[in-house]
């Protein structure tokens, strides 16, 4: 039994895919604004904070989570050693941009994947009396 | 059907809401837009919320706006009355409570949103239409009178503002 | 023409935010605080922004101002209802007839 | 009581004096690395904003470690909080 | 000195003075207002920054203020409200 | 003038929120903290660092710190008053001045989190009806405290009391079985 306001549950609702949408804004616009993989991943980590002010007896499966996260960082260990540090160095506007978005968008992932997971296992199993 | 063209009008809001942002509308812009609010929706649907998102939150355009026009006008007018109690000091306050003759669950959120941005006026509590509401003890609440037996003008225009 | 509407309005918004702070010092009861603090933010701020879009004129970031007000339509009262909540369900009463 | 208001004053002491002597002073690491930065970035790596060319382009172990990091105590973080009922 | 500026330091001043209502506030909803309407005026005066010095992607942080901000307060309030759990 | 503002108002917010007793109150000073010090960021021209202290200052660590105030107990501690109707801030003060800073300074040093409810209900509705930990009572310099007698922490409250007795008030424990209650 929860006694959380449903006024609160109804309009944080409603502004879910808006938070979503301005995480991928910061995350994909990094190279040309201010922003980038870290603060997007940030705020997409905090959508599952929001979801726990609404239902907060709804736990997470992290087991995918966990995978995502390792996958994540072997591609970003993977990108810049195959694109930065090869012989011949490409001067293509194109190239040069699908890499940094690529690389933001990586990035991003795994900080919003790691966060969430960190603040599930605080709050249930580390806040637990 | 009805269903469809719900999907599409929140497609086509989000898509627009992504533009301003980018402030450049490319065709590049226009179909990353068009990916992410598709994307943004259904993980909504599957992850975040218990319903689908249309079911609840399609909203009538044009009484978004009207009721948008309204809640400034009130806010404004019940703004000014509230600099009267600032220079007068009264600050005797009550708790009352109000039922609403909405039944849609979103409208009443809507119409206790709207009782909150007014100056003057709280909602504490809500449970099915009924609304506890703090407010100060002289006046009659600012949007909506509290005491009367029929609907208020708020809740004409919330009461068609699902489709 | 316009910047003199803009500063016309950003005067007035700052008359409304001074009236509200010095509500909250006046005042001598929490739930009276409350109810004059919604006023700073939403009149205060929504006559600011008024004033900040017509010096931008019609461009991409008068958009975003007007997202930023919607958006701020949506989340302020929440803030403002869950305060208020969280005090009259721990218990804080102030009128004995209530 | 009378220790706070001390540390209190000499705390705003010293961030009156930080705020008012250094006030015009414009104290910036002169490095070439940092000129080098600012003339070449956008020619080097495309990218519009300085600090993520640098931190994807020039300074790319940085983030590489930077992640690492999260990782790790990501793992340190599961690894603690650890209960019986974890298993299933 | 230009107009936007002028009102940036009264906005400062303002500021100055909700906090002292934050620090001398007898209970801690009090406080909780207090933060609720500092943030307000971060926002307003990260948005005069924005048109003051013509640039627009200085707003991208009153957007990130304004779509999360609520966050911690409603859970700082609730905090309160159930007694030491969330 | 704005910045140097702005700055002052930080170094204050620093020392206010090291030096409370109470750390739920130390956890509001941070938020405003992070709030502030994103704007000095912004005007000195760093909007990347900005956006990542709006985030991380206003969700991410708030719950951090709440997380780890989940580990104390909080002692939930209802003040009435016999003589007055309604709550002002002087009532408040003045009760605080009296008895209350003493009871709130003792659970402090014990490592738990004082919640103090004011309010103007008759005690003994108070005491039929909610869920507390401690009820004091005041009727001019007459101070009763009600509690649980299993509490264990309220008898060390009372031997406190008894070793530093206050001049002007008479305190007086009165301590009712589990069971009396319901």
């Amino acid at each position: 039994m929860n006694n959380n306001s449903e006024i609160i549950a109804r309009m944080t609702g409603l502004i879910y895919p808006l938070i979503i949408m301005f995480g991928f804004y910061v995350i994909l616009n990094g190279h040309s604004s201010p922003g980038g993989g870290f603060q997007g991943g940030a705020i997409l980590a905090s959508v599952f904070i929001s979801r726990y002010l609404v239902s907060p007896d709804k736990n997470l499966k992290i087991k995918s989570l966990r995978v995502a996260e390792k996958v994540l960082f072997f591609c970003i260990v993977m990108v810049p050693t195959l694109f930065l540090f090869s012989s011949e160095q490409s001067r293509i506007e194109i190239v040069h941009l699908t890499y940094l978005i690529l690389m933001n968008l990586l990035i991003g992932l795994k900080v919003a994947s790691g966060l969430t997971i960190i603040f599930f296992r605080f709050v249930f199993y580390e806040g637990g009396k | 059907m009805k269903k469809i063209t719900g999907y599409f009008s929140m497609i086509f809001i989000f898509t627009l809401i992504w533009i301003i942002l980018n402030e450049k509308a490319g065709a590049t812009q226009i179909v990353t837009g068009l990916i992410l609010s598709i994307f943004s929706i259904f993980f909504a649907n599957y992850y975040l919320l218990e319903e689908e998102y249309v079911d609840h939150y399609s909203l009538n355009i044009k009484s978004v706006i009207k009721y948008l026009v309204y809640l400034i006008f009130q806010i404004y007018k019940s703004g000014f009355s509230a600099i009267g109690k600032i220079i007068k000091k009264e600050y005797d306050v009550r708790i009352s409570e109000y039922t609403s003759c909405l039944n849609d669950e979103l409208s009443i959120c809507l119409l206790a949103n709207a009782i909150t941005l007014t100056p003057g006026t709280v909602t504490i509590d809500k449970n099915g239409s009924k609304l506890k509401i703090l407010s100060f003890e002289k006046d009659n609440i600012g949007t909506i009178a509290i005491d009367s037996e029929t609907c208020s003008e708020f809740e004409k225009i919330l009461g068609g503002i699902r489709e | 023409m316009n910047i003199i509407i803009s500063n016309l309005l950003i005067f007035v918004s700052l008359g409304f935010m001074i009236f509200g702070i010095i509500g909250i010092f006046r005042f001598k009861d929490f739930y009276a605080r409350i109810l004059i603090s919604s006023k700073v933010e939403t009149v205060g701020f929504l006559t600011i922004m008024v004033g900040l879009m017509f010096r931008t004129g019609i461009s991409y970031s008068t958009m975003k101002i007007m997202l930023i007000c919607l958006l701020a339509i949506i989340t302020n009262p929440l803030s403002t209802h869950a305060i208020a909540r969280s005090a009259y369900l721990s218990g804080y009463k102030t009128g004995k007839e209530n | 009581m009378k220790r706070r208001a001390i540390v209190f004053t000499v705390c705003m002491l010293v961030a009156l004096s930080v705020i008012f002597i250094y006030n015009d002073t414009s104290h910036f690491a002169d490095s070439p690395a940092a000129k080098y930065y600012i003339e070449n970035f956008k020619k080097d790596t495309f990218a519009e904003n300085a600090v993520a060319a640098i931190y994807l382009n020039y300074r790319m172990f940085d983030s590489i470690f930077e992640t690492l990091i999260l990782l790790v105590s990501v793992t340190a973080v599961i690894n603690f909080s650890w209960r019986r009922d974890d298993e299933q | 000195m230009n107009v936007l500026e002028a009102v940036l330091t009264v906005i400062s001043i303002l500021t100055a003075l909700v906090l002292v209502r934050v620090i001398i506030g007898p209970t801690i909803w009090d406080r909780l207002l207090g933060l609720n309407m500092i943030s307000a005026k971060i926002i307003m005066s990260i948005i005069i920054l924005a048109v003051l010095t013509e640039r627009t992607y200085l707003m991208d942080v009153a957007l990130a203020y304004s779509v999360l901000g609520f966050i911690g307060t409603i859970l700082i309030a609730r905090f309160v409200e159930k007694k030491g759990e969330f | 003038m704005t910045e140097k503002i702005f700055l002052i108002l930080m170094v204050v917010l620093a020392f206010i929120a090291l030096n409370t007793q109470k750390l739920r109150r130390s956890v509001i000073y941070l938020g405003i903290f992070s709030l502030v010090s994103s704007f000095v960021y912004l005007l000195y021209g760093a909007p990347d660092v900005a956006i990542a202290e709006a985030v991380i200052g206003s969700a991410i660590s708030t719950v951090l710190y709440l997380v780890a105030l989940k580990k104390y107990r909080v002692f939930t501690i209802y003040y009435t008053n016999a003589n007055y109707n309604q709550i002002r801030d002087g009532y408040i003060i003045r009760g605080r001045a009296q008895i209350l800073r003493e009871v709130e300074s003792f659970f402090v040093r014990k490592e738990m989190e004082p919640q103090i409810i004011y309010t103007t209900e008759d005690y003994k509705k108070v005491l039929a009806e909610e869920n507390f930990d401690l009820l004091i009572h005041q009727d001019y310099d007459q101070v009763r405290l009600y509690g649980n007698a299993e509490d264990y922490q309220l008898d060390a409250l009372e031997a406190h009391m008894c070793e530093n007795p206050n001049e002007l008030l008479k305190t007086e424990f009165i301590k009712f079985e589990a069971g009396d209650k319901n």
